[in-house]
């Protein structure tokens, strides 16, 4: 069919006047994450299975971008109606429940991780539910979430961002955007000894090159 | 003045150097000058000398807070060319490049300028349509230079990784064997000694605190230890301090003053012959005939009187070197340092008469500087001279921000020198 | 290398995460149109610049991605304050260093 | 080979591990545990280098990192040679391969060392401003001589192969230097639980401590040391870092520590390992326990092998188990020096005299000499030292209680090995970093630490605190202060007794007289390694050179690779002398980043090779480099720049990638064009004030080009922004502009237009935009899609939500080629896939990709601009002829009009952008030609503007340009002329910069 350049109902886009595409494709086609070139799945089959720091790929997710006033009731009620929790509205926080994530960005920014196919669901849903200012964008295609771990995880982050990752100073769920290397990446603390990265596609290549080199002398690990 | 020569060495040494005169006087201020140049910097110092040589204007005073040269001088690489872009610019430094060819002999101080050519590098193709359009400009303006390609600058030097693959391959460059680099302290201490023999008082260690204007008419400037002297004319030569200065004239300037700093390796036997510079990877390098490696870092991005910037900004310039000459890895940064850098917005500077009667300022030279010192000597001292600007230096007015006439000379003053 | 408290962030951080983004309270003539080439050059580039205290704007650039001021010692790098978009400085230099 | 000078027994050393190394191409035992230095001397090697200047042989002085005169070159292999390390520094490792680095044929037998003799007399200070001048053409000839002399080791000439690392620390008190003020505030800090970082530049901690005798508790102070560093060791919140000298003290207490992890081990890093590694830290609190550098006395000939620091004495016996001579001669002006004489003698060596410059000294080291009976000569120096190789003996004279004359008649004494202790300098060196000016302190003879505004505390020697007890005193304040700082508290720690030595009141002297005048006495050396002598100094200032910083600038004294640790007070005090001022009126020496050296391997850290900057690549990168694509580097991406099939030529290339696009259907990888998804209500409205065109009536569905302009009125970015919802838009930048423009857009909305609703997001990653070009782009698009693309359905400049190859897309019709033109935007996980689709389908299309070259091409046939390449910041609209593409009506004075209204920016004859044609076809001209009308006019041309783009265009048969002309616009028909580099002149007539279809029809059908 074509011709979807409505997926809701007019009167539900009313509020924002923003359009919604369910941009997921059907399972015939093939979808490459950023890191598909890298072949990880190869590597953990036959790569080393000893090493300080551990890496998997938690590929081909949902990702959105949730701009609205942290300052307005309807809007955070809204969000905990389609997400079934709350905003984190304390700084370089996050919130979890099942497969559904949510991390602190700025002010007015929050990261909703959902599984791919969840995605223009959610969306839809936001649209329905939620009025006033406010903006939802899918960059599901943009960006990939690394998952590292292991006994030297922190040594090689260390080398790689200036953030402190001192259990002191960077609980668990503690989530910031920052420097990495020479690009960026949002770095979340899901474990004593494990980050979640959230990561640009553009730079994928490089920063999988850096982390392998930042990795060498612990040993890394590749998981499927 | 005491002639300089290697017979007069010889003779000094017979009598073990106990007779040598003094570089300059340390004279008391007078009551009144003709003109007063606020500034013993190059090009504080350069203008006091033509002011006297060529001008025949002697009664004149330096006052400078600190040491003579003890600014941006003291701080430099000790680049100097003169392949700018526009055509002002252009005739401003190849000017200032004209008297450089004579200036040890002018002088009779050795400033030791060295003409080892001056190569900036192309890494993208862009890069390269600038340098064509910049060394076509040149060539038309009388400047010397052309285009080079990888394997000519491997011939130049052989030591640099002009490689296929590397980040960012070299594509070519722009070569003007006419630049070079210059002993910068000789540079301020021979202008020093050139107008105190024609009678300039140097003042050193007083501040300027304040200029006296009346009705809107500048006559003399307030110091720390002299109190008020007088003047006909003021000319501010103050680099990172001209803002401060400008302030207490009552009007600002378009300046920003921001720290560039400088590195230096540990001497080494002579490996590089030419100054090397690149926009893109940014960095830039030659080697002094102390055997060391000068390297210029870029510009900090905020504001700074404190001669010093921050670290990531000497990384990311050493990450260059060693991208450009890997061979390098294991040489040893010896010490670094930073300038005040007093930036205009079209990266040129500003040579102007201002909103006061008599008085002058020169300055916003940001990493052009040194390389101008005579010639921004020259012109604004024949400005001074006759109380209006010069013909090289009228383009250069500080209301050419207000009627939008700017001269954008980024692209060439990309990387700081 | 500056450490920067980031007051969105509400922690600090460093230099790396950010760009200095000139003098800070430059506001836009509301009628450019009126504005006569003096007063819009002096408007696009003539600043204070001062030896002292200093207001100044920054981005969180790799962090939250806000703008928000800074006051700072430009001869010790003294960072005196950090204010948001908006708010007026509390410290303010003496005798007009910064006017 | 024997070690003729090591001792039976003592010292630090493990004498079951012997280890072998070679200086200057002979084989040299020493042990586990010896520096470099310590082994050449434990082998009796007097001659470690040549002077800079006059050539003199010189020998080891010190023991440490202030040493001048052992600078070698280290090295196995050219690869892992290591210009210019500090003897003294440089741990023994079985193997190391050193040479002294000036001297010729050899610095045993140097004839340079004659010329220098000879020549000395004429090399004053500066002596080179004053000469070489004449006549001004031998100038390159004498400054090559010049060059020759230059420098002090190599650079290798192969590259490194070895790796640096860079780590990113963060405490709440770093420690620096490991002796006893360092270790006390250590351990007290970490008794706190604060995060400790200790840092010591030596291979152990311990500092003084591991170079004197003295007990602690009554035991050796070792055993203290070793049950402080276990228990640092046992803490989880303390990171020991020793053979790691903090470098560089920065702002905001940010520090490096440079850390040689394998240079102990041998000159490569074993394999895995990184050489070295740079901490950036972030402390909270520095407390700086840096301790003090002793100072040599300036006397005649005070660099002749033998002379030595007194404490350096001491630590070769004490820790290296080494005593560097046989008859020693120590010149003091305090009680500390006496310490040499007395381990001299422990060790079982003769002490010839101790002379002491103060009349009466009294003190408890003072009177253990004369229990020993040592001959004690007061009130007197060494005024000279005999001797060229090593020394042989000294002349010692009486001299006035100032230290200012002669007073008496000369005696000899018979001595291989010359002691002087002037005093010691505080090593305030980090605290001068941040920009803190140190402050002279008459008691101390010496310059403290300087009031500053980072969170530093100092403790020990650097304060003027000489004694053990008060180091650990000290130590231990700075320790608790800082953890109470940090809002935490210490338990107790009970600090060790140490010995109470009293001690006399020291002289402050500095430079000995000579019976002759300074400038005509024999050398007196102030700065070794840049030979800097007191007659220099005193040259200097009577030639008007005054500052402190004149007189370091004119004579160099202190630019060498010690930084003049040993010789900037002395040369200070020999100035003030000169000038009848006091030191602290001379001013003050300030010390810059590095403390020591620092490879620039360990500065640039991991970020070189592969990974000195980020390569960025679209979803279909690997695509273009399996079909052999050349790339372009645009910002930080890697464009396919033309696709060259085997045997072709670049030309070859374009010309059948520019002839498939506009015969049949070409194919561009658009996706590293910046894309903003705008959202919120007045997203419209701020689109017409950062734009300058009109933006109010754009409907849903509808794309539209806009121009940005700065404030000043010229272009610096443009693209394409379609409305996707009535509160909705979907804005594309310049590939390099992404950032700066989305930086820009919320900049203006954060402070200048807060109440405006809108949200700017970046979505250029996640996107692919495939861009198919030409008459048969609808025929292959209509095979992978079912949208309707017939021009009633879908015109130009519409776009369409669809599915391409059963991906959701959205699929916008507008056109940089001028042919009808699709960019499909798909989730970029599909791009790949929609593209290989697309190739499958376009083979009977003959569908060809093409790169930015081709893409350059084909906009230029149409006259399109690209912004950076056609525009350089100081061109606006007008300038461009794209008036059509300014609004004038607009209510909101936007972004850029009245910048492009000043009396600069409306002048007739701006340059302005024209098309041009060469009157030769076949000529193209080159980018950057700069044009003008009489080309026989003298040097220098005018000038009335350059070629901003140049091509062949096959499709026209002919070549190209667009390019800059004072008042192009009205010059159409007219000629202009490049003169080229190789002489020859291009002669082009000014035409419309639309070569190709001027009506637009292509783009429409």
């Amino acid at each position: 069919m074509s011709d979807l350049t409505v997926a809701v109902p007019e009167e539900k886009v009313a509020s924002t006047k923003a359009v919604v595409m369910n941009q997921v494709a059907g399972p015939e086609v093939r979808a490459e994450s950023p890191l598909y070139h890298a072949d990880l799945d190869s590597l953990a089959k036959q790569g080393p299975r000893k090493g300080g720091v551990r890496l998997r790929e938690n590929k081909l997710l949902g990702h959105l971008t949730l701009r609205c006033n942290p300052n307005n009731a309807d809007q955070l009620a809204a969000v905990e109606r389609v997400l079934g929790m709350a905003l984190p509205l304390q700084p370089l926080t996050s919130v979890e429940k099942g497969d559904v994530s949510i991390r602190w960005m700025s002010p007015d920014e929050w990261l909703i991780i959902v599984p791919g196919l969840k995605a223009f669901d959610v969306e839809t849903r936001f649209r329905d539910e939620m009025d006033g200012h406010y903006s939802l964008v899918n960059g599901s295609g943009g960006s990939t979430v690394l998952e590292l771990s292991g006994d030297n995880v922190v040594d090689m982050l260390k080398k790689s961002t200036p953030i402190d990752l001192h259990p002191s100073e960077f609980p668990v769920g503690k989530v910031v955007s920052t420097v990495f290397a020479k690009s960026t990446a949002v770095i979340r603390r899901t474990g004593e000894k494990q980050f979640e990265l959230v990561i640009r596609r553009s730079f994928s290549d490089y920063l999988w090159l850096w982390i392998q080199d930042a990795s060498r002398e612990f040993g890394l690990v590749v998981d499927a | 003045m005491q002639h300089y020569s290697g017979f007069g060495l010889f003779k000094h040494s017979l009598s073990h150097h106990e007779n040598w005169q003094r570089a300059w006087r340390n004279p008391t201020p007078k009551k009144k000058y003709d003109v007063i140049i606020v500034g013993g910097g190059g090009h504080g110092l350069a203008t006091a000398y033509y002011l006297a040589k060529q001008f025949g204007v002697t009664n004149v005073a330096v006052i400078e807070k600190g040491y003579l040269g003890g600014g941006n001088t003291a701080r430099n690489t000790t680049i100097v060319r003169s392949n700018y872009l526009w055509d002002e610019a252009a005739h401003l430094y190849e000017h200032a490049m004209k008297l450089w060819e004579g200036l040890s002999q002018d002088l009779n101080y050795n400033v030791m300028f060295s003409q080892r050519g001056v190569l900036n590098l192309g890494h993208t193709l862009q890069d390269m349509r600038d340098i064509e359009r910049r060394v076509n400009a040149n060539r038309l303006n009388g400047v010397d230079g052309e285009v080079l390609d990888p394997q000519q600058i491997k011939e130049i030097v052989p030591h640099m990784d002009c490689s296929e693959n590397t980040r960012y391959p070299i594509m070519g460059a722009s070569w003007q064997p006419r630049g070079g680099v210059a002993r910068h302290d000789a540079v301020a201490w021979g202008f020093a000694r050139g107008a105190d023999s024609h009678g300039v008082d140097l003042i050193q260690q007083t501040e300027v605190t304040d200029l006296i204007i009346e009705d809107g008419t500048v006559v003399g400037v307030k110091t720390n230890r002299y109190g008020d002297i007088k003047a006909d004319r003021v000319g501010c030569v103050v680099a990172g301090n001209s803002s401060v200065l400008a302030k207490k004239a009552g009007f600002e300037l378009p300046l920003e003053s921001h720290p560039l700093q400088a590195l230096v390796s540990e001497p080494i036997k002579p490996v590089l012959d030419t100054v090397v510079m690149s926009n893109h990877v940014h960095g830039y390098v030659s080697q002094s005939d102390k055997g060391d490696l000068v390297i210029g870092a870029g510009i900090d991005g905020y504001n700074g009187y404190g001669q010093r910037g921050s670290f990531p900004t000497i990384e990311h310039t050493v990450q260059a070197i060693v991208e450009l000459f890997p061979m390098f890895s294991r040489v040893r940064m010896n010490r670094q340092w930073g300038g005040i850098v007093d930036t205009c917005p079209d990266a040129c500077p500003i040579i102007s008469d201002t909103p006061v009667k008599n008085l002058f300022f020169n300055c916003g030279w940001g990493t052009g500087g040194f390389k101008a010192t005579p010639g921004s000597g020259n012109v604004f001292a024949a400005s001074l001279a006759k109380g209006e600007m010069h013909e090289l230096a009228k383009p250069f007015s500080m209301f050419r921000f207000h009627d939008g006439a700017l001269i954008d000379e980024h692209g060439a003053a990309g990387v700081a020198h | 290398m500056f450490h920067i408290y980031c007051p969105h962030c509400a922690e600090y951080r460093e230099e790396e995460e950010f760009h200095a983004s000139g003098q800070a309270h430059i506001a836009r003539p509301l009628d450019p149109e009126a504005c006569s080439d003096k007063e819009w050059g002096e408007y696009l580039y003539f600043r204070k610049n001062p030896r002292g205290i200093h207001h100044e704007l920054w981005v969180h650039a790799a962090g939250c991605r806000k703008f928000f001021n800074i006051t700072r010692d430009t001869q010790t790098y003294e960072i005196k304050e950090v204010y948001k978009i908006g708010e007026q400085p509390s410290v303010v230099a003496q005798s007009g260093n910064s006017k | 080979m024997t070690q003729k000078n090591r001792l039976q027994s003592g010292g630090r050393i493990d004498r079951s591990k012997p280890l072998t190394f070679t200086y200057n191409g002979k084989k040299f035992n020493g042990f586990l545990g010896d520096t470099l230095a310590s082994a050449m001397l434990a082998n009796g090697i007097d001659i470690v280098g040549r002077s800079f200047k006059y050539s003199r042989p010189r020998g080891i002085v010190a023991a440490g990192a202030e040493e001048p005169n052992a600078v070698l070159q280290l090295g196995a292999t050219e690869a892992t040679q290591v210009p210019n390390v500090r003897a003294t520094q440089q741990e023994l490792f079985n193997g190391l391969v050193s040479s002294s680095t000036n001297g010729w044929p050899s610095v045993e037998t140097d004839l340079m060392g004659t010329i220098g003799k000879m020549g000395g007399s004429m090399m004053p200070p500066g002596f080179y401003y004053k000469t070489f001048m004449y006549p001004k053409s031998l100038w390159d000839t004498y400054e090559s001589m010049i060059r020759k002399a230059a420098g002090l080791g190599r650079s290798p000439l192969e590259s490194d192969p070895d790796t640096y690392d860079k780590i990113n620390q963060h405490c709440d008190v770093l420690v620096v230097g490991g002796g006893p003020a360092g270790l006390s505030a250590a351990l007290t800090a970490a008794r706190s639980g604060a995060r400790v970082i200790f840092a010591d530049e030596q291979n152990e901690f311990g500092g003084s401590l591991l170079s004197s005798k003295e007990t602690l508790n009554g035991a050796p102070a070792s055993e203290w040391v070793n049950a402080v560093v276990e228990e640092l060791r046992g803490y989880d919140n303390v990171m020991l870092l020793p053979r790691s000298t903090v470098n560089g003290y920065h702002d905001h207490n940010f520090l490096t520590i440079h850390e040689r992890c394998t240079d102990h081990i041998a000159d490569i890093a074993p394999a895995g390992q990184a050489r070295q590694r740079l901490h950036r830290v972030r402390a909270k609190w520095v407390v700086l326990a840096t301790g003090a550098h002793e100072r040599p006395l300036v006397f005649a000939n005070n660099d002749v092998p033998g002379c030595m620091v007194a404490n350096a004495v001491s630590t070769y016996i004490n820790r290296y188990g080494v005593a560097p001579g046989n008859e020693l001669v120590l010149m003091t002006t305090n009680d500390s020096g006496y310490q040499a004489a007395l381990d001299w003698h422990d060790a079982g060596r003769k002490v010839v005299a101790i002379v002491d410059t103060r009349q009466n000294p009294k003190g408890d080291r003072v009177e253990a000499s004369r229990q020993r009976g040592l001959n004690l000569i007061t009130g007197s120096a060494v005024i000279e030292v005999q001797g060229s190789k090593r020394v042989s003996g000294v002349s010692v004279a009486p001299i006035s209680a100032d230290g200012n004359k002669v007073t008496g008649s000369v005696s000899k004494l018979s001595a291989d090995t010359v002691a002087s202790s002037g005093g010691w300098s505080p090593v305030i060196h980090l605290s001068c970093h941040t920009g803190s000016r140190p402050v002279w302190n008459d008691d101390v003879v010496g310059f403290l630490p300087g009031p500053t505004v980072q969170k530093q505390l100092t403790a020990g020697a650097i304060n003027g605190s000489y004694s053990t007890s008060t180091a650990l005193f000290e130590g231990l304040n700075a320790g608790l202060k800082a953890v109470a700082e940090v809002g935490l508290s210490a338990s107790e720690v009970m600090l060790p007794k140490a010995e109470e030595v009293n001690e006399g009141a020291p002289m402050t002297l500095f430079h000995i007289p000579h019976l002759k005048p300074t400038s005509q006495a024999p050398k007196q050396f102030v700065d070794y390694q840049t030979d800097v002598t007191a007659a220099g100094i005193e040259v200097a200032c009577r030639e008007g050179y005054e500052s402190i910083e004149h007189v370091k600038r004119y004579t160099a004294m202190g630019f060498g690779t010690d930084q003049g640790k040993l010789g900037n007070i002395n040369g200070m005090a020999v100035a003030a002398k000169a000038l009848n001022k006091t030191i602290p009126e001379t001013g003050t020496t300030i010390f810059r980043p590095n403390y020591t050296p620092v490879s620039f391997g360990a500065i640039a850290g991991r970020d070189c090779g592969a990974l000195f900057d980020p390569e960025r690549y679209s979803a279909m990168h690997k695509w273009h480099v399996a079909r052999g694509a050349k790339f372009e580097d645009v910002g930080q991406w890697k464009r396919p720049w033309y696709f060259p099939k085997p045997g072709e030529s670049m030309k070859e290339a374009l010309n059948r990638e520019c002839l498939a696009t506009r015969e049949s259907v070409g194919i561009l990888d658009a996706s590293t064009l910046g894309k903003i998804d705008i959202q919120g209500k007045d997203a419209r409205e701020f689109l017409g004030r950062v734009y300058t065109n009109a933006w109010a009536k754009l409907a849903v569905g509808k794309c539209r080009y806009g121009l940005m302009c700065g404030e000043d009125g010229m272009v610096f970015d443009d693209g394409v922004t379609s409305c996707l919802g009535e509160n909705h838009f979907l804005m594309t930048t310049t590939t390099g502009g992404a950032a700066r423009v989305l930086e820009w857009l919320e900049l203006y909305h954060q402070t200048e237009w807060p109440e405006m609703e809108v949200y700017f997001n970046t979505v250029t990653d996640h996107w692919s935009t495939l861009t198919i070009s030409g008459p048969n782009s609808r025929k292959l698009l209509a095979e992978l899609t079912d949208c309707d693309l017939s021009n009633e359905n879908f015109a130009f400049m519409d776009w369409k939500q669809t599915t391409v190859a059963g991906v959701p897309a959205r699929v916008f019709r507008i056109s940089f080629t001028g042919e009808c033109s699709y960019e499909i935007n798909v989730q970029a996980n599909y791009g790949m896939h929609v593209w290989e689709k697309l190739f499958e389908h376009g083979e009977k299309f003959n569908l060809t990709p093409y790169g930015t070259e081709t893409m350059h091409i084909l906009r230029a046939e149409k006259g399109f601009i690209i912004a950076g390449q056609d525009t350089d910041g100081s061109v606006h609209p007008f300038d461009l002829g794209m008036g059509w593409c300014v609004a004038q009506k607009k209510p909101f004075s936007y972004i850029g009009k009245r910048g492009m209204a000043r009396e600069d920016c409306v002048r007739e004859d701006r340059k302005q952008l024209v098309g041009l044609k060469t009157t030769d076809p076949k000529v193209v001209l080159p980018e950057g030609a700069q044009g003008v009308l009489d080309p026989k006019a003298p040097i220098p041309m005018p000038m009335v503007g350059h070629i901003t783009s140049s091509y062949w265009s096959a499709n026209l048969d002919r070549s190209i340009a667009m390019g800059f002309v004072k008042g192009g616009l009205n010059k159409m028909g007219e000629k202009v002329f490049y003169p080229l580099a190789d002489g020859t002149v291009v002669e082009a007539e000014i035409c419309s910069p639309i070569f190709l279809d001027p009506k637009g029809e292509r783009q429409n059908v």
